[in-house]
């Protein structure tokens, strides 16, 4: 007997879906507003070309790797091959209340988008060429990996206990890795450490910052798979969260100088990934106190990241990373089964069991996105070149990988 | 005939036009500009910390004129421009060996009259 | 017995919530684009800051004083301080069938826009500490309690009979008459009236605008707080005054001169504005016919700005403030109970008395947001200071209180 | 008796309407990025007073005409006049669980963006007056009848047997072979051939396909009109679709040369067009056929237009032409009952008479669409003049029609 | 060797380029400027009304060219760029020292020769 | 004293600044122009296909300096400017008549210089 469809539940796990996918381009925006002008356009294709990708990825086999029957809690079964099985009748073991497809369809927006949050670890000198292959190669090694043993039923990390409500490990935590180990296999950027990199539209980036913010409703509210009372408190604590960073951020700023515009977005955004595992497990205060804290995390470190003289570029690995693995130690100390009966309660409502699979969770799956990519950057390297020579960078890749240029 | 270079803060540029209108000179263009000078460059602020810029944003103003209101016109760009910071900028001026207006064809300094200016002032 | 949680109207408010938080980026960038380059990152700010800044206040205490329970109609009790006993059981006072947290999130969007909206009256000059000082105190001071008055049980303007379905009179009127205030308080800017300040970005002012008219729908249609009939004839009601009000303003102008696009899409907004109040009471005729009369009054409100030699910047007053007056009156004139029989019928059906309501609602809240902001104005100007230096002024608040360019 | 109205379905058509709402401005700067700096705003506005002088037709009697009581099978009725009796009880014709006025104010939305779609084929050059003129009667003209046609019962080429299940015929091949008929009437743009009219912020196109993309999940999965299965299964193969063109698009432009951004987002929008008249229809598999298809056809379509050396200015023909023409064959080929069964088998599954039905409604939907406007266009060049003088052209459009220039 | 510096409508900047080509002039730069001459300013469309703006926005383009070609270019310029009407533009002539080619190191004149130029067809 | 306004690519401007910064060269400004010269145009690529394009960006680097620092000059930004393809550029020298700063009223050679400069170094 099949359970039966809500409409309600489907209706927002739809939008959710609208708006998860939304934020990819909201993404490309967020990151183009900061590089030069002679890269927006590669930047922005980046982020966007993810959507067709992993559009097609997903479908194909990424979806059937990361929920198909579980082998071993190691790697989904190839029983989802091309969404095969994948239909209207729900997956109970998902979301019992929704067509089985929706919860696929939902479920792909974050596969794409964490490919293209990496990217803003090497952009204005990676090669286009060397890119597609590595987000496909990273998405079919890394990310479905990650998801299955997080997410689905069966998976190792999952069995440990930890908790992840809306992708800090399996999104933030890999992405900001692998940004990391990526920006330490590819060359720096030509002039770096000696010239200001200046960003060429900080519009555009409060723009992206603007649009993923209405997006995280859709990413954390939605994840809640139907359209009840866990949705809203996922969507309360996520705004709760991401005010709160903000407002911290712009005080640290202003206490060492002024508060600058993209430090205040950044501080929203910071606050988003932070709360993203915890949002369906916490207090809208105890959100509040997540972000707040997240906010100096990043701040620092960022500066940290330039001390190091690393050409991280964007910042991925200080913003999603620690931004991520604070959130996954955060949630097991926030955490409280008063919240969600289906989570656990954390450190502070006396449980130290949720912190250790927390960590132990979050550690893993970021020490694997980092191998992961280091290998598969430095294999890249070594046969299709990972970035483009330095003359080509100097023109802008805007021209020399894709023959345009932005502005008229 | 002589050309006026002045470049100066981009702040200036409401305060120069309405003291040259003030006395008179109507015909000018003006262009935007990155510079670098004794102001070495600022520091501006980025998502955490500060980075420097040395190429500063300036508003270069070019002026072809008679050369017997040359003074009067740097003088008045001098004033509305200075601030008295490191960074007010610099004028140079150049030779000009003709001057031809698109319009009526006229030529040298006839091409430099404009209705009620600085010369018929004078008069 | 709790009421049973209707999953469709929960979703249907979620993303009313997501559509309307959407809205204050979409009216940083509405903004953003009529001020001149130096002041775009400070002005886009203005807006952003307030998702941070009252996203904590409304959780805090903000929602508390303004739905609590009510002490004598005048303001909200502390038992919902920190969203506490704000849970996933409905609160049936006001919204039945959804999670009380559903209802106060989306509250929460209401009071985040709403200062906002009033920073419009003092771009390009004021001091960014004296405006989050100022935003905080206004969204307290005067928000909460007016929100109260003419939304909460108890409340001594609902008292009255007063109809308000999504904010005219909370949002719009008191946004308008705070803008006014505020611009009777703060300094000129330099070279006003002498030098014509073009928009240095009209696209990012039409980008609001489209951005707005599609939040607009969670706004109004939100308001119904259910996703039935109501909420469908709310947006019928909202496109079609913002569609007669664009098309009536181009008229105007082309009659005048040239049809400006700046002038079409502040006609859409304007018809947004007027239809805020009636939207759940009156036909989609009424509408059209709210929203062309709307034009007109503003399209000149805004002539007299300018003659008066007033510096309220984007004419806030102008747009939200008398289209909020309007609105107000065009709900005593247009209402019908055939609508929406829990409203009640205006002049044109006869019932002369909820006219009289209305115009004593929008007075008392007018009056009362005015005179409180002109005080706040007023203290602030004498200790912080209100406005920067004008050297700062003309260096552009990007630089002089962000240490940013936005452009490079 | 009534049919109880659903809220998830309700909310979920609601929240379409925003969605396809929105395209509107998304396809404002989709075309908007294309073209010169002094014709920005003039071409931001061919799309966004659409909002307006449509928002107004439909409800006064556009909704009438095409769905109103069938006249015959040509053409609806005028008992829906105004939105007379057009109110929260369903229509069981077409949407038997959400009120009647979600579904008028839907397919508003629909009628909005075609004509939009139009403008692409004359920006630049076109009077406005003429322009308003022209989508007022072309609305009434055209897409009021052809949508009876398409969609409403007794509609004759919905008796015909043929499938369009989110405008694939009555938006995309109407506006297609519109854009065609115009581009025939209407004078090239001074040196067109001669010098390269570059796209003047492609940043802005890219912002417009991505918001695009995202509505689309309004446009097909709301065409479902219920939060269901079917829903699902549209916006899977309309992200499927947007996906694999444009991939594809990106793979031919790289072996000929380089894969531009511009390319590859146009890629994507052609995917969603081709897919719109099957999404309901088809596998996801196939509808990845059906884009990655529709990639060369549009691709070689613009390089033909180039070598006909007609200035059908930004490719409506080339894109949503041929695009639509594409996805109607296509129906008729992948079409399959297992997906819906209130559709209908296509070749593939062997039934041939589909296809038949298909290329017929396109045929003729098309034909119309062409002769009507042809006509039209003539008749406007020869009383009030279809395009603006030379000096006028050469000033830009932004000046000249509107007295406003974008950028300061 | 001679600096023609043209300014004039940025609509006319297509025409005025495609007659230089025409008379084998290919040396050449351009930059947007905003200016202000005996066309006072002009209106524009705000949201209710009009306001006047001052510096409006012109071309100017730059031909470092050798004495002989003056005349004609200036004609050229002339005829391509006028309109007629106030603000067509003005040209200024100012002498030139030395030209030096970045990447051959050619200098004065022979710097200033393009394959199939105004020079070479004369011959 | 001279101008020189070296015309070159975009994508050398950095390294032209430092090679200048590098001989204590400081006083300079520098402004976006589209340029014409021996490079015919570039391809740039459409939706489908390729188009043409015949003003290429680049940069103009303004620089007034005194008359024996001018061949050292030319020299630096040359080698820094160069790729060898065609494109490269072009320089042209301008004779000056007088500099004024604006903050301290130096004029002439007085109003060149710049703390630890090219002529400081020299001593
Ligand atoms: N030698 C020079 N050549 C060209 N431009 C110069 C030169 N010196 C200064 N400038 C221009 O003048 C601007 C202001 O110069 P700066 O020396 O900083 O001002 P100040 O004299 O007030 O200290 C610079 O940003 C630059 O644009
Ligand atoms: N004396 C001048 N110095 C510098 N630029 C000038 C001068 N006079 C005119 N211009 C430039 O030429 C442009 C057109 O001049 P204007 O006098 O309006 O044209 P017209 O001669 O056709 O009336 C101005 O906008 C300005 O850019
Ligand atoms: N005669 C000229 N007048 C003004 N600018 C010129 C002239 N010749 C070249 N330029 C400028 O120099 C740039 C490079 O010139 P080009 O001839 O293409 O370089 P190269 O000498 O390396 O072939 C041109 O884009 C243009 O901006």
């Amino acid at each position: 007997m099949n359970a039966p469809i809500n409409s309600g539940d489907t209706a927002w796990v739809l939008i959710s879906t609208a708006l998860v996918l939304m934020m990819t381009p909201a993404l490309a925006f967020f990151y183009g507003g900061m590089v030069r002008k002679k890269n927006i356009l590669s930047t922005l294709n980046l982020s966007f070309v993810m959507m067709a990708l992993i559009g097609v990825q997903w479908v194909l086999f990424g979806y059937s790797l990361a929920f198909g029957k579980s082998q071993g809690g190691l790697i989904g079964g190839l029983n989802y091959l091309g969404f095969a099985n994948v239909g209207e009748t729900p997956n109970t073991d998902y979301a019992p209340t929704i067509p089985h497809l929706a919860f696929a369809a939902y479920q792909m927006m974050f596969a794409v988008i964490t490919p293209a949050l990496i990217s803003g670890a090497f952009v204005e000198r990676v090669r286009f060429k060397a890119y597609v292959i590595f987000s496909l190669l990273w998405a079919t090694l890394v990310y479905s990996p990650v998801a299955h043993w997080v997410w689905a039923v069966g998976g190792f990390i999952r069995n440990l206990g930890a908790l992840d409500f809306a992708g800090g490990t399996v999104v933030h935590i890999t992405a900001g890795l692998s940004a990391l180990a990526f920006a330490l296999a590819i060359r720096k950027r030509r002039h770096f450490g000696n010239t200001a990199f200046e960003p060429h539209n900080i519009p555009f980036t409060v723009l992206g910052a603007g649009l993923l913010w209405a997006g995280w409703f859709g990413f954390n509210g939605g994840s809640a798979l139907a359209a009840n009372g866990l949705a809203v408190q996922a969507i309360v604590n996520s705004n709760s969260a991401a005010a709160a960073a903000a407002l911290v951020w712009m005080l640290i700023a202003w206490r060492e100088n002024k508060p600058s515009v993209l430090g205040i977005v950044t501080g929203a955004v910071v606050g988003l990934v932070a709360i993203t595992p915890a949002a369906g497990f916490v207090t809208p205060l105890s959100a509040m106190a997540i972000g707040a804290i997240a906010a100096p995390i990043s701040y620092y470190a960022i500066k940290l990241r330039h001390k190091f003289g690393l050409d991280e570029s964007l910042d991925v690995m200080a913003c999603h990373g620690t931004g991520g693995l604070w959130g996954a130690i955060a949630t097991g100390i926030f955490a409280s089964k008063a919240i969600n009966p289906a989570g656990a309660d954390g450190l502070l409502y006396g449980n130290g069991q949720l912190l250790v699979a927390q960590i132990l969770g979050a550690v893993i799956a970021g020490a694997f996105a980092f191998g992961v990519t280091f290998t598969l950057a430095k294999v890249l390297q070594a046969t299709v070149g990972l970035s483009v020579d330095e003359r080509s960078e100097e023109v802008g890749l805007d021209i020399s990988e894709h023959g345009e240029r932005a502005y008229a | 005939m002589k050309k006026i270079e002045a470049i100066f803060r981009e702040e200036k540029l409401n305060d120069v036009k309405q003291a040259l209108y003030n006395i008179g000179v109507y015909g000018m263009n003006v262009v935007e500009v990155r510079g670098h000078g004794r102001q070495g460059g600022i520091e501006l602020i980025g998502r955490s910390g500060t980075y420097k810029v040395d190429l500063l944003p300036r508003i270069q103003m070019n002026i072809i004129l008679s050369d017997h209101n040359l003074q009067k016109v740097i003088d008045t760009i001098c004033e509305a421009a200075r601030t008295g910071n490191k960074g007010d900028g610099i004028i140079f001026v150049y030779p000009v060996e003709d001057v031809i207006r698109i319009r009526t064809g006229e030529r040298g300094k006839q091409a430099l009259s404009y209705e009620g200016d600085i010369d018929t002032r004078k008069k």
